[in-house]
């Protein structure tokens, strides 16, 4: 475990996923695929999962309101124990975090993870009705305010107070389109030029087209074990998760979060410390007993290009307004100091929410089992995921070898 | 003859209009944090806090620009455009704007100005103008100014 | 524990609830002042929770998919974990279980369940769009099958396979409105007889008015905290959780369950031993390592009159065909042998989905600390829950004293 | 004069028409499990089964009550009235079917019977009928009849 405390007792026997794309079908054939993959991998029985923890999806209907029990069923009752989480696109990380807490607690041995989705063309937006106590409703009706729009302040802010240029937006999606090239999960697996990002139309200013990621249909699952069932298995010297973090905001949250059309004031308890987005981080660097000097490799949430900047930034990667030094210097590369996204990033793969933070935790696992072919992050023990969700969620995941 | 309905603010209680129009927050009678919008929240927000009224409170007009944007593609409903049919949409800016009070609000920002006119830390002054027509009328809603420099 | 053998390790700390009712206002209010209740009632201070648990709603816009960080927003960002369960009807179960799993891994210490609904009049029904693959919409779309048409399948079976009657059915809605009477938090508190259960409509053969329950908005909230935690707040002999069931089904789930057009076949595995709802106590049983004989309380989910003595079946109160004579004999009353439903249960609160499966461990956690004023069950210890949710969800609680 | 569309089904592969209509479920190729309805599972529901292909088969017509119920209030949407607009909504019954090869099939009960004619373990065959009538024509459906004894 390269020096590394963190918590044990949860390994990550079996990762598996559907490849992310536009493929029109149902978010439980994705979801089984993938579950099928992951087990497969961990050489486990789905007969022998005693835990099916699924992410949720909101756009499929009541089964994907119960996706846990949705594939439980797909994949054919099996009498396991199961829970569906949902926390914007944290999700797939709050479903990991269920599944570890049951088996640190001794309440489960094997724990199937899964999230899949099908997303819509065009923006993400609120389902039909009128809501006029929903802020994410209201944001739309009163200002307009998609989610590019969101990414586009934080970008513009970059660009203002540490000189970012567009061109250095663009050479993130120029990183992470070359590491994706080789990805066999990924949807876009084409090299892309800083000239062809800035040559696409602007959606915000300053992002353009190429900037923000895609909506996708994908999946993506993990077959989590405890430490005497990987015994079982015969799993020697494998993947562990050393922590995940999925704190809140600590009043008052002082930096505008989507889909809120006002942050918290600072009238009456002063602003904390940390940030939000830096807190997520902070909670899983000290549940592994590590810190980001530690880490070898990272699965950021880029939804959009100079989001990747804020989130090295976030977790420690780098000092504030430093990113875009790294990213010039190539250190964010695969052979650089800190690889970023080495699976290509959601710019490769594009959103699809209940299963992306578990398919950074995919990512991670092959990497740090140097199965990464392609895109290997050379002899990496410990990666970290950061990953952003609407109303006061974001997580962390901490993989140890 | 039909007379043309007057115009009412797109969420009642968030702004006042008139010569110098003003957001609206809920300010906890307890402790003096602020909340906007002001829903009509049960609890303070403060997580020490216990109180459970609030009071209608304006705040300053001017603040300084966070961040700003635009948007140069159409928003998906529940966005209702502005111009009549026919009529090509027009793109907008919007502004996050902090306010002394200790908070960034987000605004559309006033018609005739877009991101060339605002950066970081610049100086803005809230407007009410027309934000679109609906069956009820025109419904108008606040918006950020450039202020001259 | 009164030799009750269960795990250990989690209590019960503090309960509380929004009263049921229509009451026209938010959810997000009824589930903040349940939360401030229970908060109240443990003696623990909102800044000293570490983990916020959410039942989500599927009716109330983004605030309601992820419900969890909606509380903790409302009641002040402290910085807590936060998580969203979603499970139709066991959605208040499942929290729980995801609370009580990460204090029993050492990973939380002071959790808040929370579950809070409004609800629309009439039939619940599907959220709007067309989805031809959505099992809960074709059972409209194709067969008009409303919920009240499930329970009156089971209703009508009764009747022709162990001679239940109308009038047996009506006689649990006049004890449950008797016990509610005298609590607070139910909505109807009137007394009812047989013949106004008989004088109601029929909504589905053999099914009257006053047989279905309604729909309610409410909200109700539990505080769990660890053993050491317990301690601090130094509560001696506190109820505790025992079990928490949340198993699925095991193919092939040979009885018919919302919302399903069609059982799975008995073609290539025959049918199982246990139905899927026996199944779900007995879970729960050998969890706490207890029998039915041990429980002193029961709150079922009386989704339907008749729905009740199915219950008392599935949890082994009684041998399969016998409630009816359990019932009439008055052991189902407080003061007979096996008090069910001492709350008033659904036909006096009604049902407001992520909130139920809460409320039923509130009111056990009542009767076993002998606070139930006006419906006490005399020195009950040992009590458990049942419900039944959709999609092979269902669940079930022990608490022991 | 214009001919009035032909009848197809609420939904296309469930159920065949003609003088003996048949439910249709889908088998797996692998372990012979039957699902009904035949939706286009990529997996088979046997837990203990990987087959992944599933092929077309009828089932048995006729079954028994598992228990029966009916509809004395309308259903809210999607579910659609057959009655013609002005004319009053009817009640209508279902009964839930065992059939021989260990399946219960959910389905309303053909015209002009109700529960009173049912009870659990009595006979009923399938047959097919208009279930209403949308912008595309009627559309029909399956439903179960009780067979006289
Ligand atoms: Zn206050
Ligand atoms: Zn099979």
């Amino acid at each position: 475990m390269s020096g590394v405390s963190g918590r044990s007792g949860v390994v990550v026997a079996g990762v598996g996923m559907h490849p992310w794309g536009k493929w029109g079908r149902s978010f439980v054939e994705y979801g089984v695929h993938a579950a099928r993959r992951a087990l497969a991998d961990a050489g486990v029985a789905w007969a022998d999962v005693d835990l099916v923890v699924g992410g949720e999806t909101v756009r499929n209907g009541y089964a994907g309101y119960v996706a846990g029990s949705t594939f439980a069923q797909a994949l054919g009752w099996n009498g396991a124990r199961v829970a569906t989480s949902y926390a914007a696109c944290a999700t797939g990380a709050q479903a990991i975090d269920t599944a570890r807490a049951r088996i640190l607690a001794g309440l489960s041995d094997v724990a199937l993870v899964v999230g899949a989705d099908t997303t819509p063309k065009g923006f993400l937006k609120p389902n039909a009705g009128e809501r006029w106590d929903d802020p994410d409703w209201l944001r739309f009706r009163v200002l307009g305010m998609t989610n590019p729009m969101y990414f586009a302040l934080y970008a513009r802010r970059r660009m203002d107070l540490y000189g970012a240029t567009s061109e250095d937006f663009a050479a993130v999606k120029v990183k992470n389109a070359r590491h994706g090239l080789a990805n066999d999960n990924a949807r876009y697996r084409k090299e892309v030029s800083v000239e062809d990002v800035l040559a696409s139309a602007v959606v915000s200013d300053p992002l353009h087209l190429l900037d923000i990621c895609a909506t996708s249909d994908g999946a993506a699952a993990v077959v989590l074990v405890s430490d005497a069932c990987a015994a079982r298995l015969g799993l020697a010297d494998p993947v562990r998760v050393a922590a995940v973090s999925t704190v809140t905001p600590t009043y008052p949250q002082a930096v505008i979060d989507m889909p809120l059309l006002a942050t918290d004031s600072t009238a009456a308890v002063a602003a904390g410390e940390r940030t939000f987005k830096e807190s997520i981080g902070a909670a899983a660097y000290e549940e592994a007993g590590i810190g980001p000097e530690d880490v070898d490799v990272a699965e950021v949430y880029d939804l959009s290009t100079a989001l990747e900047l804020d989130w090295m930034e976030d977790l420690g990667l780098c000092a504030r307004g430093e990113a875009e030094s790294l990213l010039r210097a190539g250190e964010t590369t695969i052979g650089g100091r800190i690889p970023v996204n080495p699976s290509g990033g959601l710019a490769c793969f594009g959103e699809a929410v209940p299963a992306q933070a578990i398919a950074q935790v995919c990512e991670l696992a092959w990497q740090l089992r140097g199965q990464a072919t392609g895109r290997q992050v050379e002899g990496a023990r410990v990666g970290v995921t950061a990953n952003q969700g609407l109303f006061g969620h974001g997580s962390s995941v901490v993989l140890v070898r | 003859m039909t007379s043309s309905p007057p115009a009412t603010p797109v969420v009642e209680g968030w702004f006042t209009d008139g010569a110098e129009p003003a957001l609206i927050a809920a300010r906890c009678t307890a402790c003096g944090d602020l909340v906007f919008p002001p829903t009509a929240a049960a609890a303070c927000r403060n997580p020490r806090c216990a109180g459970e009224e609030h009071e209608a409170v304006a705040l300053s007009r001017r603040g300084r620009v966070w961040s700003c944007t635009d948007a140069q593609y159409q928003p998906p409903a529940p966005y209702v455009a502005p111009q009549t049919e026919g009529e090509p949409w027009r793109p907008f800016a919007l502004a996050a704007v902090e306010l002394p009070e200790g908070l960034v609000v987000l605004g559309q920002v006033a018609d005739g100005f877009g991101v060339g006119d605002l950066r970081v830390d610049s100086e803005v002054e809230l407007v009410v103008e027309v934000l679109h027509v609906d069956e009820s009328g025109p419904r108008t809603t606040y918006r950020w100014k450039p202020v001259a420099s």
